[in-house]
């Protein structure tokens, strides 16, 4: 009864290609915006800041990027892992090669980097499809590895290859305390979910969803594959990338390769996947849900009060963190954002069941 | 198995007993009267076997002391462990859990990976807590002007790389006859294993030797192609900058192709029962630099008796007393060291993090001092300033009979005269990098 | 045509309600019963539920995240709506979906003896079935050995008849076989149907959008609208019933009219909003 | 040119090794179009049950084949485990959130096998031959020098290949394996059991896990490192076709030598290092030329 | 016939000894045919005739082993389908090929990518051509689904439409394009006769008020010989008869191979 379209009608086209063009759901942003900006900065602590929400956010942009490519233009990637990395680095050297460039302007540099090498990754899939791509663009990843570590001009010849940053300071103002940093991110975050948004309703949004959904027909339509594919190769690389930047040097701070991993590429598909593929939400529940599900499991028996080892712990988090894996796929195989979704639909039935 | 915690499976009856037994030895972090240290380990992931003993011997250092002395000076120590899977995101996460429990925060924080310090190193400073970094992290770091909040105590890699390179020289007559050899650095491509590679270099330019370097992918389970080459290429010495099963299939793919053990030698963290056990009977005659062997010293004796015997230890009774346990063990010793030093000066309570930190700095532990803590054959003096935090320069050697490590060197010393300009140089380009001021030591 | 309606049942639903999604309601309480060596037709619009009727009965809605939330189905008064698809095979029920469902990187020799998946007989056996069913359809020899994925939309829709009739059932449900079929096919197949009927006794359930053929060949109809049955009776009064005539026959008193001649306007009669 | 040969030759044994991981992947995309990634986490934890009742067992009469037999008993377990909770439910879902569950399985199997098992280094010793011999002497100057070790695995491999291959292509079973993978729905309308189906499969995947992490394990000592091993059997596995149990032995082949050769020939002018990526470039090359693998099944898109 | 009198125009497209094969299947073998602007061409023939792959020939998805293809004047071999679709060409699919993650409305949205043209930066933004563009191109598809009646369900995912009105959003998608050629491939199988009915009106609308040309396969002869002006005749892959459908109609070689004893 609390979310009900009934009444709202909608008069122009315009009202009706708004992002949220039920009433309680712009309500429901505008909350949403308020907690993030003015409650949470309130609130919060410092770890509360460091360790959940900086990573969350940027994880949430990072997902978000990979949705664009993985959930609207159905080109799988193992490859996040290695654009993060391109984001970082190339933002590190537009940094210390070009002085007094602004930190943001070498933010989005790392990321048009990143998108270069998206566009020149995301050519076989012109020809590769499905888990083929999948596992081939392992190879980027494998090869940024590679490349970061062997290749010195990259790490400015830093003996050991890890490379260590200042704060983000633009205009005099830096960004060194965590509250200072979170907001950062969140800017960042929001300005791109509208980006994000803007993309999928619009053009190039509907040619990225057919191609996924059936590349042949969409070519017969008019739609080229090879601009369809390679943008959101770009586009999502571009996002990936900024998010690389932002994780290096506002969440790190320090770094070596192996902070972009295999597994930070498997850990964003997972919140793509399990956040809803094809949603914008999705991406941040998503990234939400995996980051902070271990630190949860991790602390559970703190609160609980149950004596276990530290191993004990950690092994029952990894079958806790696969099952329930499992258990969300099983329950709704369309992810977090679907199951929102349904939420949503029963809500406008209610209180009849159908 | 090895990872049941708290309660040995072996004798359940005792592990009911020690739940009583546990009180004053495992302390409550909210005790207002404990200090606490915070412990990063790794028990899971692909290092989980090396990171373990690590854990083990880090965490029964500290009951210990509560057990036997009822903590430093009468201050009890609590402790809480965070696992980090050798993971740096986690690490950071862990860090920032742990930063403020306790009454003073955390006394010091031994990030026991590579990659950890480096993030840590950032944020210590703004946190005022210190880092031990013993045996690990970067090697500039020992220039305590530049870096006050590190502590590469006991050892840094650059130094182990020059003990090594001084240990060739003496077997071969002199660094001199080193001239016209190939030595050849197979290692583990991660900071971790590129952090030699300066002092290695400079050597060679030094003695006129040939260095070979050989990266291998972590985590190190394909080698062939690095030991066929060596196969080819017949270096006289091989240096293995290896970790976790790097170590093992390195060695079994020295038998394979029938490159002589006993010209190998690992870095310390190639140098534990994990690292060659696999390898069994291959690996005899293979040695390695090390902080600390294995065996038993009186302190031992103690962790058996007040803990194990009470059904509250963290492992197998054999596991206490292998390398990668000792060196937790000293690694902690450190630690309890440190807070004792600073309890000097700010008295016996506890601490804050930038107290510990002058404790740390201020740290001299004589031969009398090692005697006391019951490591005696086991450790080396240390002796810590501002402008160096590393305290030591020298290491012992070991080899693998089969059985165990036993040593098979002396202490052997590194040489200041090469170290200390690169750590100069290396440390005054972070600094001004970073913008920092180089002249806290000076005064 | 003979009235079966006397017969026992075979497959009898009993008031079945089935939901997509946990939210989309799509059957609403339907009943229906198909006597022993009949052929019964299940008529409706586009969306009425013909295709989920099938499919609740060879339990195929799990895969679709459907679900049967109310009723019962009965074959040879046994339960079987609680079973699992290859149970219900195994006991004589074979579906031919809607779309074709070949096995694309099978050729089409391989989807005809999938089909036989069920049956533990010999192979001389199976050998004459395939024979069998490639006499019905000569088309399917001649690409036997062309992967089904490459073959024309007709000759897949024969391998998905062809495959069904592999399995030697007792019961088929016919999900639109005529869909994309020449004429000539298709009343072959319908020949296929009264064939198996008449000679090896098997019963046949029929959602057919082909209405005049359907009800030539059925001996009792269903009509479903709206996931409600909303007429049903013999085939033949069926056909002459004059609603049915004008929305599923397209005659009107005149008899058959162009389709030039077909306005927007017509037919807005429901028997059910 | 004998040195030639020593890397080719390392290299194809290498390879070989590489494929008997990547079987395991085939068996279960052919029979369920599923990209199992839980394959590696297959490998370590059948080879760390194997290891530890092999310890547990070891003063009863017959330890070897008392640990095999209860290993393949929980393997068959882990399968009927897999079956009902995961793919029951993921039945006709797309393949992505198929491949997401294994990811899944993976997780929860690494948890679990070292909660069981422990997460330490355990030497594995069933007898395999050790040690290195040389070949070939007689055509070259300090002949090749091969592990015996290698030669047992390649021998297996060429076993199990054989067999599987017979199993797939000329069975009813296998036959029915196939189209369960084209279509789980239609699979189902003409009687498939695919529970039964999968349940089996599973099964010999997880027995292809267990050679594999047998021969990896005594090779390696049985720890959490081997479940990495699936990382290079991936571009094996893309190379050969994700569908094909020869392609699998073939692309180990020439991912086995293309990344040795590489390594040893061009690696020394860039730094080294090259042959995780390497592998995967190479296969990514082979693809651009036949996207769906060496012997993969056509990517059919019709209209 | 009905409509002689319908103004036909001059050849808009014209297949020339177009042969096909795959491997040993001749699908096509020396077909020659023409298509005059405004005129509702029907293909039939028996299954696996080669109808499904003629069409695909002439918009690009196919490319013949030989002969060519003329459209508005330009002789070509070959041709890529998204350069078809620029030409005006537009079509439906046998199997019904929607967008299946996409509503109705997205799906023929779609249709109009050609036509649409902000930039990039625009559509990032949804500012200035990006926002008109959207709002304007809304209207067009509001005219087609008004047109097909298919109103209440533009929000629907298309994935869970029933058969027949896939088939109509699916032409609705071609229609977005404004297509000067119109393919559609069987587009009313799987309909009962009142369906049937609409889906006629909708394409003779269109014919009468854009003047699209149309090119047809269906097996519904009732519905074939109603709507077109001509009829070609596959069969096997070879052309064995091309007239009006009354000249079809009694084609002894079209009876026998395909149309069997008229009913
Ligand atoms: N998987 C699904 N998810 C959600 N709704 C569905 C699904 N499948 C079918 N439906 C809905 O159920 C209703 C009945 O569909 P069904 O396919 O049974 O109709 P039908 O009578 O077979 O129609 P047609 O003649 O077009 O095949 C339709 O309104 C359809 O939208
Ligand atoms: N891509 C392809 N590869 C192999 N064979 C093909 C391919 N496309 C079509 N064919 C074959 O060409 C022949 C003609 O196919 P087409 O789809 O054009 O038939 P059709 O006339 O549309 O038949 P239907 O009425 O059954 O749809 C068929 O035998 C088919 O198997
Ligand atoms: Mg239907
Ligand atoms: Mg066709």
């Amino acid at each position: 009864m609390f979310y009900r379209e009934a009444g709202q009608f909608k008069t122009s086209y315009k009202a009706d290609q708004a992002v949220f063009p039920i009433f309680q759901d712009k309500v429901f942003v505008a909350i949403w915006l308020l907690i993030g900006f003015v409650v949470i900065p309130m609130l919060a602590n410092e770890y509360v800041f460091r360790a959940i929400f900086i990573p969350v956010i940027i994880m949430a942009l990072a997902a978000i990027g990979l949705n664009l490519l993985v959930g609207y233009c159905g080109q799988v990637s193992l490859g996040s892992g290695a654009f993060m990395a391109v984001g970082a680095y190339a933002a590190y050297n537009f940094m210390i090669r070009i002085p007094d460039l602004n930190p943001l302007i070498c933010f989005l540099l790392g990321g048009l980097s990143a998108t270069v090498v998206g566009v020149i990754f995301g050519i076989p899939s012109l020809r590769i499809k499905g888990f083929y791509l999948a596992v081939a663009t392992l190879a980027l990843q494998f090869f940024t590895d590679w490349t970061f570590s062997r290749i010195d001009w990259f790490t400015n010849y830093t003996p050991s290859g890890s490379i260590a940053v200042q704060p983000v300071a633009v205009w005099g103002f830096v960004f060194d305390s965590p509250i200072r940093k979170y907001l950062l991110c969140l800017t960042v975050l929001v300005i791109f979910t509208i980006i994000a948004k803007n993309l999928v309703r619009g053009r190039i949004g509907r040619a990225w969803m057919a191609t996924r959904d059936m590349d042949v027909a969409a070519e017969i339509i008019g739609i080229r594959p090879i601009f369809a594919k390679l943008s959101a190769f770009a586009v999502s690389s571009f996002f990936i990338g900024v998010a690389g930047a932002l994780w290096a040097f506002v969440h790190l701070g320090s770094w070596e390769p192996l902070a972009f991993d295999i597994n930070l590429s498997f850990s964003i598909l997972f919140m793509v996947i399990i956040g809803g593929l094809g949603s914008i939400v999705g991406g941040m529940l998503g990234a939400a849900f995996i980051t902070l599900l271990p630190l949860f499991l991790n602390q559970l028996p703190i609160w609980l009060g149950i004596n276990m080892s530290t191993a004990m712990v950690s092994h029952l988090e990894y079958m806790i963190f696969g099952a329930l894996i499992i258990f969300f796929l099983a329950v709704e195989p369309l992810g977090l954002a679907r199951i929102w979704q349904i939420t949503k639909e029963k809500l406008r039935l209610w209180p009849f069941p159908h | 198995g090895q990872d049941e915690g708290e309660s040995n499976s072996n004798n359940p009856p005792e592990a009911t007993k020690s739940a009583s037994n546990a009180e004053g030895i495992i302390v409550d972090v909210s005790d207002d009267n404990a200090q606490f240290i915070p412990v990063l380990s790794y028990r899971t992931g692909p290092y989980a076997p090396n990171g373990m003993p690590v854990a083990n011997g880090f965490t029964e250092y500290l009951k210990v002391i509560n057990a036997r002395d009822g903590g430093i000076n009468g201050v009890k120590i609590s402790f809480e462990e965070c696992e980090t899977g050798y993971a740096t995101a986690r690490s950071i996460e862990c860090y920032e859990r742990l930063k403020n429990k306790g009454p003073t925060g955390a006394a010091v924080f031994n990030p026991m990976s590579t990659g950890a310090t480096f993030a840590i190193t950032e944020k210590a400073p703004v946190d005022k807590i210190p880092l031990i970094t013993m045996g690990y992290g970067r090697s500039e770091s020992r220039n305590g002007g530049v870096f006050p909040w590190n502590f590469p105590i006991y050892g840094t890699y650059w130094t182990a790389a020059d003990v090594l390179i001084t240990h060739l020289g003496n077997i071969n007559g002199g660094l001199d006859n080193l001239k016209g050899k190939k030595i050849a650095l197979v290692y583990h491509d991660s900071p971790f294993g590129k952090e030699p590679i300066p002092l290695l270099e400079k050597r060679a330019s030094m003695h006129d030797f040939e260095l070979s370097k050989l990266p291998v992918t972590h985590p190190g389970v394909e080698q062939k192609s690095t030991w066929i080459k060596i196969r080819k290429e017949q270096p006289d010495y091989v240096l293995l900058w290896g970790w976790g099963v790097m170590n093992s299939t390195a060695i079994k793919e020295a038998t394979g192709v029938r490159y002589p053990r006993d010209q190998i030698y690992g870095i310390w963290w190639a140098g534990a029962e994990p690292d060659v056990r696999p390898a069994a009977a291959d690996a005899v005659g293979y040695q390695a630099v090390s902080m600390i062997s294995s065996g038993q010293a009186q302190v031992h004796k103690d962790i058996l008796s007040y803990l194990y015997d009470a059904g509250l230890g963290s492992g197998e009774r054999e596991g206490v007393g292998e390398v990668l346990y000792n060196v937790g063990l000293l690694n902690a010793a450190l630690v309890v060291e440190s807070i004792r030093k600073a309890q000097s000066k700010y008295g016996e309570k506890p601490l804050t993090g930038e107290q510990v930190r002058w404790g740390i700095e201020n740290l001299n532990i004589t031969e009398q001092n090692i005697q006391d803590l019951g490591l005696a054959g086991y450790m080396y003096p240390v002796n810590l300033s501002c402008s160096d935090h590393e305290g030591k320069r020298a290491a012992r050697l070991h080899r693998w009979n089969g059985e165990s490590w036993e040593y098979s060197t002396d202490w052997i010393s590194g040489d200041d005269a090469v170290l200390q300009p690169m750590v100069k140089s290396a440390s005054d380009t972070y600094a001004k990098e970073a913008g920092l001021d180089t002249t806290a030591c000076d005064s | 045509m003979t009235d079966i309606t006397q017969k026992a049942n075979l497959l009898s639903i009993k008031n079945i309600e089935v939901i997509y999604d946990h939210v989309i309601l799509v059957l609403k309480g339907v009943s229906l019963d198909v006597p022993e060596g009949s052929i019964v037709a299940l008529l409706g619009g586009n969306g009425a539920g013909k295709s989920t009727t099938l499919k609740s009965i060879s339990n195929l809605l799990q895969a679709e995240r459907g679900d049967v939330t109310k009723g019962s189905i009965f074959f040879k008064d046994e339960r079987i709506d609680q079973l699992n698809p290859s149970t219900v095979v195994k006991k004589g029920i074979v579906q031919v979906m809607e779309g074709r469902h070949c096995f694309a990187h099978l050729t089409i020799e391989e989807n005809l003896l999938t089909g036989a998946f069920t049956r533990a007989v010999s192979r001389k056996e199976i050998a004459d079935n395939l024979e069998k069913v490639y006499n019905y359809f000569p088309r399917l020899k001649q690409r036997r050995s062309s992967l089904a994925g490459f073959t024309s939309g007709g000759e897949q829709q024969m391998t998905a008849v062809g495959r069904a009739l592999m399995a030697k059932p007792k019961m088929i449900l016919l999900d639109e076989p005529s869909m994309g079929l020449a004429p000539q096919i298709v009343s072959e197949i319908f020949e296929i149907v009264e064939d198996l009927n008449k000679k090896e006794n098997v019963s046949f359930l029929l959602a057919e959008q082909n209405t005049t053929v359907a009800l030539r060949h059925a001996n009792y109809g269903y009509i479903l609208e709206n996931g409600r049955i909303v007429m049903d009776g013999p085939a033949n009064e069926l056909a002459s019933n004059e609603d049915v005539k004008e929305f599923y026959l397209g005659i009107s008193g005149a008899g058959r009219k162009s389709f030039r001649d077909a306005k927007h306007y017509r037919r807005r009669k429901r028997w059910l909003a | 040119m004998g040195f030639f040969v020593e890397v080719l030759l390392s290299g194809l044994m290498a390879g070989v090794l590489y494929s008997l991981v990547a079987l395991g992947f085939v068996l279960i995309f052919k029979a369920s179009g599923v990209f199992n990634f839980a394959q590696g986490a297959m490998v370590l934890f059948a080879a760390l049950t194997f290891v530890r009742l092999l310890d547990i067992l070891k003063d009863t009469f017959a330890p070897i084949t008392l640990a095999l037999i209860i290993t393949i008993a929980m393997m068959i377990m882990l399968a009927m485990a897999i079956e009902r909770l995961v793919l029951r439910p993921l039945v006709n879902q797309p393949g992505i959130s198929l491949f997401m569950a294994t990811l899944g399985i993976a997780y929860f199997l690494d948890g679990f096998g070292q909660t069981l098992w422990g997460s330490d280094i355990y030497t594995l010793d069933i007898g395999i031959p050790k040690g290195s011999i040389f070949i070939l002497e007689s055509v070259f100057e300090g002949g090749v020098l091969v592990a015996k070790e290698d030669l047992v695995a390649t021998v297996i491999a060429g076993l199990l290949v054989v067999t599987l291959a017979i199993f797939f292509q000329k069975t009813r079973i296998g036959r029915a394996l196939r189209a369960v993978a084209d279509d789980h729905q239609a699979a189902q309308s003409i009687g498939i059991p695919l529970n039964y189906i999968w349940v089996i499969v599973w099964t010999v995947a997880g027995l292809v896990a267990l050679v594999a992490g047998v021969i990896w394990g005594s090779k390696l000592g049985v720890q959490f490192s081997l479940s990495l091993i699936a990382l290079k059997a991936l571009p094996v596995l893309i190379l050969g076709g994700f569908e094909s149990v020869l392609g699998a032995v073939i692309g180990g082949l020439i991912i086995g030598a293309g990344e040795k050769l590489a390594e040893i020939y061009i690696g020394p002018y860039v730094g080294g290092g090259i042959e995780y990526w390497f592998a995967y470039m190479l296969a990514l090359g082979f693809l651009m030329f036949r996207p769906q693998g060496l012997f993969g099944e056509v990517h059919i898109d019709r209209v | 016939m009905n409509d002689n009198d319908r103004k036909l125009g001059p050849t808009l497209l014209k297949a020339d000894n177009i042969s096909l094969a795959f491997g040993g299947v001749k699908a096509l073998t020396d077909i020659s045919f023409e298509v005059k602007e405004r005129e509702v061409l029907a293909i039939i023939g028996p299954n696996g005739a080669g109808k499904s792959s003629m069409l695909n020939v002439i918009n690009g998805v196919y490319h013949p082993n030989a002969g060519s293809v003329t459209y508005k004047g330009t002789v070509r071999q070959q041709m890529k389908p998204h350069e078809a679709a620029k030409q005006g060409i537009a079509r439906t699919f046998q199997n019904i090929a929607l967008f299946k993650g996409m509503s109705v409305l997205d799906n023929i949205m779609t249709g109009r990518t050609l036509k649409m043209s902000a930039g990039f930066l625009a559509q990032c933004l949804y500012v200035g051509r990006a926002r008109n563009e959207e709002i304007e191109h809304r209207k067009k598809v509001e005219e087609i689904i008004d047109f097909l009646q298919i109103q209440s369900i533009r929000k629907t995912p298309v994935g869970r439409l029933p058969y027949g009105l896939q088939k109509r959003v699916e032409l609705g998608r071609a229609l977005a394009a404004e297509p000067t050629l119109l393919l559609l491939d069987e587009p009313m199988a799987g309909m009962n006769i009142e369906e049937k009915e609409d889906m006629s009106r909708f394409i003779l609308d269109v014919n009468d008020e854009f003047g699209t040309t149309i090119v047809l396969i269906e097996h519904d002869m009732g519905v074939v010989m109603d709507l077109s002006d001509r009829i070609v005749v596959l069969d096997y892959g070879k052309k064995i008869g091309d007239g009006t459908p009354a000249e079809i109609r009694n084609n002894k070689e079209v009876i026998d191979a395909y149309l069997g004893v008229s009913d």
